[in-house]
């Protein structure tokens, strides 16, 4: 065990990955010599050579194309798109290639590669630095989507992701990078040293795609969250003094309806929280999905604290993000009786 | 909407391209060379010299049928005769499974009439291990690979022994065993794609090459340029075909060329050899092929090759061309057709006549309605014999995930 | 009045809105010489010159982009996708640049241009003739989005949609082109012209945008939908004889919450149609928004009927077109007491 | 990985860029021409012959500070001093927010260091009416058209007077009134939107163009490729600018550029006459711009031009370029500094000496001293003095629909 950052976790499964088996390449913008803009690659190019791990033109169309070419010769690409909001221009190639190439070659043909971005807000990276756009991949059949949380998870999914036979798309909530951020931005940082989540395994682990982590058992409410929220929703329990169950979803598509139900059937209540805009984010999904199953257990209707359904502003970040005090506004809504 | 604050100044208009369509006779060639006029350059010669042949086009072929000049393949006579069957295949087969659409009994049909010889000697000049990265006019690489004619038609049906399960629409084949990649249906995804393939190839020390393939109106989207990019700079081992056949559905080659004077002139700017290549001459497709395949096997990197072909038919089945082409737009196409070209410079070299070809044509006549009738007698979509629904949620990933099982199940109750 | 197909009142629509405003300019793959590969456009080259409506190259960034500009000049722009399964690589300039440009210039640039696109399966062809994307758009903030389901909503809503000041996703399911198509895929086609909703006005006309329109009264449940599935859920109602308030939403963002909302309160049962995949789809956010608001007046769970999650496959579309059967068979589930 | 068939064959490689980068010298320039040298084509001229120059650099000012060659712009001294006054401006303007940042006023910031020359010769060379798409290392097009200061500083300071409302990352400016487009944080998008915007000019008749701006790494992008199929099929009126400034963060130019000789090449396979420019050189940039100005005003079509120049400090404040950089990389880079360069000319032509030129400069770091101290006083994203969030509903459609009128009622509840 080794206290991490998220991204020394991320840079450590790579380097499992990557000596385990000759067939993982890694590229990206600025990944290779300089290590990537958030340094998750940094010395992968230095240990294993520029044929393992390399810079790549400003292109994610080309480097999504490459990476679906290369894996249906038999490599195992593990790129990077530099923030989420620049995956748009690939994703043509994720949607209509990685993710189909299986089904429609019936086998034939398959595109095992892993995308990484990181995603979310919070570092006044205005509406091109700050996007969570996994609602966008969660409706595409054949993608796999995983988001992560903490150095722990991030490790375990990463190299479970590489190994995964399917495209997996890989989102990593830039705000908890270096800490498990809860919302509170006006207060001093906590560092992953000082969490239990920043422990993490040396050489070789996974953890299981499509498996929700319970972060927080509680019998009050169920709150279904992912990424940064998981931690703001702790926050926001604590400071309500209400004993809310917190499921970490990790992995969205497959989804542990399992865990969901079994939890909402126990509270009676769910709150869905996520960064991404309110109106087709994947909390609807969410919501759909509790009530079909669990309609006759809901005390009350389920809430969603999303992102507004704007762009995300620069200097109004704050007002934007579904900090602790939104989250725990409606965990009290929620408990009204 | 001017909002001139100058009112000398000349307003400024647009050019909207005024190609030959409709009922004006068609300019559908531009810069033939004659037959061997076109040298041959060294393998690693400079990408200017290499572009300032770019008016040029490698022939092979003169009128008469002989082969002449350097670019004439050293290839045997079996192997030429191998090549006319190979293509007269493809066109039985097309006429085939069209005479299928008119009888209703299938969906849908592209054919390659009048390109056939481009994939079929492309195919050949290739080897084994090679990938190909084809659109739905390359039919012609799997008969020549020696895909089993029935096996396709059985995709064409969607019939219950279609290797795809009836996913996809009629011609987009995949094959690997035959290094033939799984068709889209999305333009010009598969250039990019073929390029990370020759890529991986090298990365991994591999000795296998990539064959990118795409249409004249497809260059236009942007994995095109992403190709080229990726291309040029790793200098990936990675035949880049444009095929030219003057037209995108109803558009003509124009629209995506814009004003330049070829498409093999869009390699220049990247550092990539490009030629012209008469798509109708077997021979000279066939010595194009070796050329770019030789330069990407001694890692000279990528090589860009326009074949200038005609699409005879319609686009599609779906499509009526009556509409916006010209009338006799194929016989006045100054390269003639791939077939008679080779049959006449058979015929020039003593090794076909009249009888032989008539014999050969009607050997794969039979063949073909062989094929056909055995493929059919599988069923197809339209008789309701496409295998089990369920198997449309296999595949979407490597296990069924908990959803998908419960939609199967879903299903199972309804359908 | 005259009686239209919806290609004819597409046509139509486009006629009224560039003879009104010389701003109005329409493109697209094969739209101008030819018309269309549907022949929305046909016509308009020969009425109005080739600097009103003219061909592209194949390149949907290129048409996208380049309309974004043109929007910002001044002209309104209508431009044609060939297929809704081909905007992948125009997705970029959508979300990042037209649905983004009077928000991020705060009013200083806009973008009021139309994107067409059919969609929707039932023309046997395959993965890539066959989508449904409307969730891709529905969760991108700037965005409005319209599908149609019959001549007379499609002509007034598109001309309302080029006179909208906002980029407009106009979305024409394929099926319901040439007739009222109710899911029989077996049965007989009825044309428009024996359809009430196939009577279109003459001239301008518009149909507001964010407006529902109640399809058919009832009072046993009530069905949302848009598109070809209105015409499906009218005929499993008429065959499961179900009382069924359908619901045609038409536009999607902005939604009629007012109109859902008032008819679930009234008639307790709610069931979400559409032949879009099932996760993620614009389903769920429907199904969210009914139980957030009326949560308390459901006697059942909400259903879903959707298209499953995988790609829509050419041999066996109509297992995978949620058809009548499959609509009133959750008719029939939603009335269980 | 080797599937090898033929154990003879060479196995492949991939080549990777290995570009001067770290601690080796940088190879910075290729091809750089004397002053003076390079031809001045006609306005017309064919692009083939404007190709052969691609080797070439039109440069205007020698090493003495003099004006040779055809390409000598026929400007007023006057306009000359006002480039160096709105270059300086630039600069002193990028280091008083530099500053700013490293004081924890504002939160991020991007520079032009170095590049000064191009926007600002360009914006004076084209007319009001006309429209540039640039990037983030565009403000000199701001500047030298007049653009309140105070006001680009209240949007990099995100205060209540931000014309864009805090919604934009600083240095994202959107100013339509003085010919500058929104800038996007997506690379490339601008480039075709410049020739949609150009085309809608020449629809309409106008008889205003459009500039689009990128950086050399962006070109790889997608959009860029689909700017010039536009621009050529259409024979749009619009300049089509790279600032090849050598690096794209952390990854030097040869990973865009690939194997082609210079970026300028990308011009020719669409028959977009390119020109190289030193992008150093005031004068060279001035005439070249006009250039290609004027062959977009008589409809002679798009225009192609890299501009070299050097990026010489960090990419934004959130890169630490040490990592990656060559030691002395600016002081090494042949072409100089752009704001020394012209302030040697016109010492040179007796119209400048170190006297006013200290003036200039103390008056120039005044007045943006004065104007950062009012836009200071409005506060910033730091003191919080932002505007109300409630804004932030705003322009996301012409009119407030209901989902958001909700939405901001909720915000007024908990903000
Ligand atoms: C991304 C995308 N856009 C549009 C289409 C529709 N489409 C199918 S084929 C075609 C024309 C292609 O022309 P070309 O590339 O010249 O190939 P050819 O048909 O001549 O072989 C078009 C526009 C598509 N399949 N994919
Ligand atoms: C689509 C997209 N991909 C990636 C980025 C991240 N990014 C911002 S600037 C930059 C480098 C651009 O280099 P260049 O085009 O040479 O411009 P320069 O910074 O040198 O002016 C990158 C990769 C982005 N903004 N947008
Ligand atoms: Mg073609
Ligand atoms: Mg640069």
């Amino acid at each position: 065990m080794t206290a991490m950052t998220m991204i020394e976790a991320i840079r450590d499964a790579h380097l499992v990955a990557m000596e385990r088996d000759p067939k993982v390449v890694v590229f990206g913008e600025d990944v290779g010599y300089f290590g990537g803009v958030f340094r998750c690659t940094h010395g992968l190019q230095e240990r294993f050579g520029d044929h393992r791990c390399f810079d790549t033109p400003i292109s994610e169309a080309g480097i999504v194309g490459a990476a679906v070419g290369m894996a249906a010769y038999g490599l195992r690409p593990c790129v990077e798109i530099q923030f989420a909001d620049y995956m748009y221009p690939a994703y043509d190639q994720i949607v209509s290639e990685a993710a189909r190439l299986r089904h429609r070659s019936a086998g034939d043909f398959t595109s095992p590669l892993v995308i990484r971005m990181p995603t979310g807000g919070g570092i006044y990276g205005g509406q091109t630095h700050s996007q969570s756009p996994e609602a966008l991949f969660t409706h595409v059949a054949g993608l796999k989507t995983v988001v992560v949380s903490n150095p722990y998870d991030a490790k375990g999914l990463l190299i479970a992701a590489i190994e995964d036979d399917d495209p997996v798309i890989f989102l990593e909530p830039k705000r908890v990078y270096n800490g498990p951020f809860d919302g509170h931005h006006d207060k001093p940082i906590v560092p992953w040293s000082k969490h239990p989540l920043g422990e993490v395994p040396d050489g070789h682990y996974t953890i299981e795609i499509g498996k929700a982590r319970v972060h927080r058992e509680g019998t009050d409410l169920t709150v279904l969250a992912y990424g940064t929220l998981v931690h703001v929703a702790q926050a926001a329990a604590e400071e309500q003094g209400i004993d809310a169950e917190i499921i970490d979803l990790r992995t969205l598509v497959p989804l542990d309806v399992d865990a969901i139900v079994h939890s909402v059937q126990k509270t009676g209540r769910c709150l869905v929280v996520h960064e991404a805009t309110r109106t087709s984010g994947f909390g609807a999904e969410l919501s759909a999905i509790v009530q079909e199953r669990c309609l006759f257990h809901l005390e009350a209707p389920i809430i969603r604290v999303c992102g507004w359904d704007t762009p995300y502003p620069h200097a109004h970040e704050w007002s934007y993000f579904p900090g602790p005090e939104r989250v725990g506004n409606a965990m009290q809504e929620l408990m009204k009786p | 909407m001017t909002r001139d604050n100058d009112k000398t100044a000349t307003p400024l208009r647009l050019q909207i391209p005024h190609p030959a369509r409709g009922q004006h006779p068609p300019d559908q060639v531009r810069f033939i060379s004659r037959a061997g006029e076109m040298p041959k350059p060294a393998l690693d010669e400079k990408v200017e010299r290499i572009a300032l042949m770019r008016k040029q086009l490698v022939r092979v072929l003169d009128d008469d049928g002989q082969a002449v000049g350097p670019w004439v393949p050293d290839i045997t006579t079996e192997e030429k005769l191998q090549g006319l069957r190979n293509m007269m295949l493809v066109r039985s087969f097309d006429a085939r499974l069209l005479r299928a659409h008119r009888q209703g009994k299938i969906s849908f049909y592209m054919q390659s009439l009048g390109e056939e010889a481009i994939a079929c000697a492309q195919q050949r000049a290739l080897r084994p291990g090679d990938m190909h990265f084809p659109t739905y006019r390359q039919s012609g690489l799997l008969i020549s690979a020696g895909y089993p004619l029935v096996t396709m038609m059985n995709q064409v049906l969607s019939n219950e022994l279609d290797p795809l399960h009836g996913r996809q629409l009629p011609v987009l084949y995949s094959a690997k065993s035959h290094g033939f990649f799984s068709i889209s249906g999305n333009l010009a995804t598969q250039y990019i794609q073929a390029v990370g393939w020759a890529m991986a190839s090298a990365l991994s020390g591999g000795t296998e090459i990539a064959s990118a393939w795409i249409g004249e109106g497809a260059t236009a989207e942007s994995d095109f340029h992403a190709a080229l990019v990726f291309a040029s700079t790793y200098q990936a081992p990675v035949i880049l075909n444009i095929v030219n056949n003057h037209w995108a559905i109803s558009t003509p080659e124009d629209f995506a060329r814009g004003a330049s004077a070829t498409f093999a002139d869009r390699g220049y700017g990247f550092s990539i050899p490009a030629l012209r290549v008469d798509g109708n001459d077997y021979l000279a497709v066939y010595a194009a092929s070796q050329w770019a395949a030789e330069r990407a096997r001694t890692n000279l990197g990528p090589t860009l090759i326009e074949w200038i072909t005609l699409r005879v038919g319609a686009h599609s089945t779906s499509d009526d061309p009556s509409v916006y082409r010209p009338p006799n737009e194929a016989e006045s196409f100054p390269l003639g057709d791939p077939v008679e070209r080779l049959r006449q410079h058979l015929e020039f070299i003593g090794e076909w006549d009249e009888d032989r070809h008539q014999t050969l044509q009607s050997e794969i006549d039979t063949q073909v309605a062989e094929a056909f009738a055995e493929a059919e007698s599988h069923g197809s979509v339209k008789t309701g014999d496409v295998g089990s629904a369920r198997t449309m949620f296999d595949d979407v990933y490597a296990e069924l995930p908990r959803h998908l099982l419960e939609q199967r199940d879903m299903l199972g109750d309804s359908a």
